[in-house]
């Protein structure tokens, strides 16, 4: 019926985030040609050798062209230009995580610690001395300080703090505002917290003082002193994702992440440009197994769109004529999909919808001055036109 | 050409309509079974939390797009009214009888099975101490959205509310009644549905008791601080007994031990609402035996470690009847089940 | 561009309580492209007129036409048919359109529907702000491409007034940059800080509109 | 029974068609004075479409979109809104009442809201002897 235009079952899939590697296999598996990039140094878990897969490291992406099904990627590596095309976009660049020392109001020092600083100690070889005076311990565990102490993070605290208790004999203090388990496991996993003697103390207002060697933490019922104060990293959005926001016409959320079309609790992972989706971190808050859901349900939508091998356009579209248009961009400037832009028809300059990209949301004819654009397949009652 | 392989997806709530979509896009042909006469299950009854013109995020409205698009997709067979009697593993597929009002000895022959039947919500009468069913100012969150979807925001307009409590963990977090696991929606739409009857009742006290306030998920952060700038309280303790108030007569009360203040209080509240959490269906334990199934020990279909497949090849689970999910979490995991699902059908058709 | 808005409803109404036959041009070249007076701004107007004097005058009958560039009178000749059936052209013109109307057409009534004010450019979807005030002298090499006639609200050329701060006009801090923090910042990032010890001598209006009304013949295009 | 003055509803076909239809699928009954006008998105809406609808003897009218972060296309209901705001400038301008035109937010869960509002659609002085009815979204 309508025109249906055959589409390459190749994606491209952006950053360098541990579900980055997910999206990537998954594609692979389902038989997909994968450019995996990332303007990062190196990538996670890459599969060697795979036929239909080509990486990319310290490679920025700089332009995007073309539209859903024929997306024209420029990037820059080493000091060259080169493009890669593809039919689709994953976004999975992750988060950035830091010490939020603002917030804390605590510096680092060699007892005051990071839940990854910690754990990299523990996991040093044997030959380096790292963990050692971690052992017998009495360590502070600070969830929670002036502010929310995100899912994943507080997951990855809570399986530091059973790793200091049974492996290195520490008493280990949790102290908490709101924990964090609305993840289906996580209720167990404070439940053997408990059972192995990890001491969890809820506070409202708590009062942390230094004196000597040893920290002394003030909760509701009581304080608490140790020589090991342990605080989570917390998580914001990559600083680069403005700027690649920017790049590939797609929204970022007020928080800084990007964003979902329908935001509904961030999870559909669709973005409100056709054919780019977001997977894991750079739009999500969750725990691994989280991320890993929305990674591989990322995969599913691609392969929903991509899988039948074509694409055609919805069933009600916005279609320019050229010969009306008079340039004033305002339907490119207007259009929330990214579907709109100036084309060179064979005679003029005008701006033009792209079939494929256009979900027929009708803000382009709505807000064209010159009344150049209809919505194709909308039918509206005869006084419309005429009174 | 290949063969168009069949998948049966048993229940045609949030995720199995989810599953059944993104199946029929890549070329499956489906069969949707729904025990009841409509499609929608439990998302049916969640009622829109918009608050001053602006989308609270619950999800309750993610359901009517699939509703439509199953309506037109082509290759999906509904069968309303139907469930699975017997299954048989017939060469690497599964033959289904059905019990289907209007055809009888209906059978079946499909490639893979999505199972995605759902949850119940605890039942609030199991939690004897809290009135619920004696007491008329003692209702449940099912209860709540249920009427609010009914009768929009005069619902509640003749009771004059002045003081509404909600009661969090009712029937989650308590390895005693052997729900030790925390259900993820009911911390949600307790602070949606608090922010809603304080916007609707600016003079009314609304309290939240909780143990903790699941504050996770990119959205619900703000959610939580706009709910204290509104100046909804909360407080870290959940009373034992609920009762009749010995002052007013049309009211409940419970005395609760204020764990952050340190001390035991008691208050009279106008309507008091328990955020009832999720539990297995129901029949949860006749369908793990009609396919084969493990259950976890909440009682949740137990899967491999993707959360998806099972130990049966070809038999998939999606969203909560699997572990308590919201809606967007239901649609996230149903997605991976439907992948997992293809991928599945692709390997064995090659 | 030439930058318009619609007049209010009630002034271009109040015109035409007695109009039987009314014709409403747009113009499709600055006035579309700053939204306000393209084919849609028409139908709108039109729209909105008819509700507008349905108690007064109900049996008004409204045509609406548009034209590529109202300030040419050969775009215009499509109209001729139109503009004779009429009583009153409305134009949805910048005044040089309106004006074009009223010469081309000499026995009609020509109104104008949109109050013209100023060549600028839109800073974002919706919202236009001024460039250029038409001095007939640029100087703009001068400034860092901030003419601080158009923009600075004294028309000041040697340096900002004491009403600059934090980078605003006392005009209306809340939306006029100071132009001279702008030519400032500009100069300062191309190098050229040094113009700015240039004294500039006071301005020869006379390009201006202070020569009364100006004309430019170009004469190796006229015969 | 005097017939009711015409009202035309204009709304997102996402949130206030699907409610629409729950309406016509249950035992309510859109009344018989209401036109319903659907279109795909509130970013479809154009002054126009309120302008003609009173010009082509709608009493009042009424649009719905969705509630703000749930539009499919992002901003749709916030040009839906802004466009009512033109809309009611503009008839105000031309001596129609701004109540005549009336703005909600709706979802697809919200049929029997959506009934409620087309009954109470009248004249506010009517309205205000009913002080609980007074939760209408639109701005004057």
């Amino acid at each position: 019926m309508s025109q249906r235009i055959n589409v390459d079952k190749r994606v491209m899939v952006l950053g360098g985030a541990p579900e980055a590697g997910l999206v990537t296999q998954e594609l692979l598996k389902l038989g997909y040609f994968v450019h995996w990039i990332t303007p990062d140094e190196a990538l996670p878990n890459v599969p060697e050798d795979h036929p239909r897969l080509t990486c990319y490291e310290n490679c920025a992406l700089i332009r995007l062209d073309g539209h859903v099904g024929g997306f024209i990627g420029r990037f820059r590596r080493n000091g060259t230009e080169l493009s890669l095309h593809a039919s689709a976009l994953v976004v999975a660049t992750g988060n950035e995580r830091y010490y939020p020392i603002e917030r804390y109001g605590l510096a680092l020092s060699s007892n005051v610690l990071t839940v990854p600083q910690v754990r990299k100690q523990l996991e040093a070889p044997r030959s380096t001395g790292a963990a050692l005076p971690h052992r017998n311990r009495r360590a502070l565990l600070l969830l929670d300080l002036n502010g929310e102490t995100a899912k994943e993070i507080s997951a990855e605290a809570m399986r530091l703090a059973i790793d200091l208790r049974a492996q290195w004999h520490c008493e280990v203090y949790v102290f908490y505002q709101n924990l964090k388990v609305d993840t289906y496991n996580l209720e167990r996993l404070t439940r053997t917290m408990r059972e192995k003697g990890i001491v969890f103390c809820r506070y409202s207002d708590p009062q942390i003082t230094f004196s000597d060697e040893r920290i002394s933490v003030s909760y509701i019922e009581g304080t608490v002193s140790g020589e090991l104060l342990i605080l989570p990293e917390a998580v914001r959005p990559r600083t680069d994702t403005q700027e690649l926001a920017k790049v590939l016409r797609v929204r970022v959320g007020e928080d800084g992440f990007f964003q979902d079309i329908n935001i509904h609790e961030y999870r559909p992972g669709l973005s409100a440009r056709k054919g780019i989706f977001f997977a894991g971190r750079c739009h999500m808050d969750g725990d691994w197994a989280d991320i890993q859901t929305d990674a591989l349900q990322a995969a599913a939508n691609v392969d929903a769109l991509l899988g039948p091998g074509f694409l055609e356009p919805e069933p009600i579209i916005a279609h320019v004529d050229s010969t009306k248009c008079v340039r004033c961009y305002t339907c490119v400037r207007t259009c929330p999909h990214a579907a709109v832009e100036m084309a060179d028809y064979d005679e003029v300059i005008a701006a033009r919808v792209v079939d494929l990209a256009c979900r027929g949301c009708g803000a382009c004819v709505a807000n064209c001055p010159v009344r150049a654009i209809e919505l194709i397949g909308q039918a509206m009652p005869a006084w419309v036109q005429s009174p | 050409m290949q063969k168009q392989p069949k998948v049966a997806v048993i229940g045609g709530g949030i995720a199995g309509l989810t599953a059944a979509l993104n199946l029929v896009q890549r070329g499956a042909q489906i069969a949707l079974l729904e025990r009841e006469s409509i499609l929608g299950g439990n998302a049916l009854t969640v009622c829109c939390k918009a608050l001053e013109g602006k989308c609270q995020l619950c999800g309750g409205c993610l359901l009517a797009d699939r509703l439509a698009a199953i309506k037109e997709a082509r290759d999906i067979a509904v069968f309303t009214n139907t469930t699975v009697t017997r299954v048989k593993r017939v060469g690497g597929g599964f033959v289904l009888d059905l019990a289907v009002a209007w055809a009888p000895d209906t059978t079946l022959a499909v490639d893979a099975v999505i199972l995605a039947t759902g949850f119940d919500h605890v039942d609030a009468h199991t939690k004897g101490p809290y009135g619920y069913g004696i007491l008329p100012n003692v209702t449940t969150g099912e209860e709540v959205e249920k009427r609010l979807r009914q009768n929009g925001r005069s619902a509640y307009e003749s009771l004059g509310l002045r003081k509404v409590a909600f009661i969090q963990c009712v029937g989650s977090r308590d390895e005693h009644v052997g729900r030790g696991y925390c259900s993820q929606v009911c911390c949600r739409y307790a602070v949606r549905l608090a922010r809603l009857f304080k916007s609707w009742y600016p003079e009314a006290e609304v309290t939240i008791f909780k143990m903790d306030i699941q504050t996770s998920g990119r959205d619900f952060d703000p959610t939580w601080q706009a709910a204290h700038k509104e100046g909804i309280r909360f407080v870290a303790g959940l009373p034992a007994v609920i009762r009749r108030s010995t002052e007013a007569p049309g009211r409940a009360a419970f005395i609760y031990d204020d764990i952050l203040a340190g001390k035991l209080a008691q208050e009279d509240f106008d309507l008091i609402i328990l955020s009832v959490g999720m539990q297995p269906r129901r029949d949860a334990d006749r369908v793990a035996d009609l396919f084969g199934l493990n259950r976890d020990p909440y009682g949740f279909f137990a899967t491999n470690d993707d959360e998806t497949s099972t130990l049966i090849p070809g038999v998939f689970v999606a969203g909560s009847c699997q572990a308590p999910r919201s809606i967007a979490e239901s649609i996230a995991h149903a997605q991976k089940a439907a992948e997992a699902c293809y991928v599945y059908l692709q390997e064995r058709g090659s | 561009m030439i930058v318009a808005k619609r007049k209010p409803l009630a002034e271009i109404a109040a015109n035409l309580q007695k109009v039987n036959k009314l014709l409403i041009v747009g113009c499709n070249t600055c006035v579309a492209v700053c939204l306000a007076g393209g084919e849609k701004e028409v139908a709108v107007l039109a729209s909105a007129l008819r509700l507008a004097l349905r108690q007064t005058n109900p049996t008004i009958q409204i045509t609406q036409r548009c034209v590529e560039r109202q300030c040419e009178e050969e775009f215009n000749e499509v109209l001729t048919e139109d503009v004779a059936a009429c009583d009153v052209v409305l134009s949805m013109a910048c005044g040089v359109g309106v004006q074009t109307m009223a010469e081309q057409f000499p026995d009609k009534i020509v109104y104008p529907a949109l109050n013209t004010s100023f060549m600028g450019r839109p800073l974002e979807r919706g919202v236009w702000s001024e460039r250029c005030a038409g001095c007939g002298n640029c100087v703009l090499d001068k400034f860092g491409g901030v003419c601080p006639i158009a923009r600075c609200s004294k028309n000041l050329l040697n340096g900002p007034c004491g009403g600059s701060a934090n980078g605003k006009c006392e005009v209306d801090p809340e939306n006029i940059d100071c132009a001279w923090q702008l030519i400032y910042d500009r100069l300062k990032r191309i190098g050229q800080l040094d113009r700015l010890l240039e004294i500039e001598p006071p301005k020869d209006w006379s390009t201006s509109r202070h020569g009364g009304p100006r004309k430019i013949v170009r004469e190796d295009m006229v015969l | 029974m005097p017939e009711r003055p015409k009202i035309v509803l204009i709304g997102c076909a996402h949130s206030a068609g699907v409610a629409l239809e729950e309406l016509k699928s249950g035992a309510q009954r859109l009344p018989a004075h209401v036109e319903w006008v659907s279109i795909p998105c509130g970013g479809t809406l154009d002054e126009l479409h309120i302008l003609r609808a009173f010009e082509s003897g709608a009493e009042q009218v009424m649009v719905l979109a969705c509630y703000d972060g749930a539009c499919r296309s992002v901003e749709g209901n916030k040009w839906a809104e802004k466009r009512v705001s033109a809309a009611r400038a503009l008839l105000e301008e031309a001596g129609i009442a701004g109540w005549r035109l009336a703005f909600h937010h709706i979802a697809p869960s919200m049929p029997l809201d959506l009934l409620r509002w087309i009954e109470e659609f009248r004249e506010p002085a009517v309205a205000q002897e009913q002080p609980e009815s007074s939760d209408r979204e639109a701005k004057a």
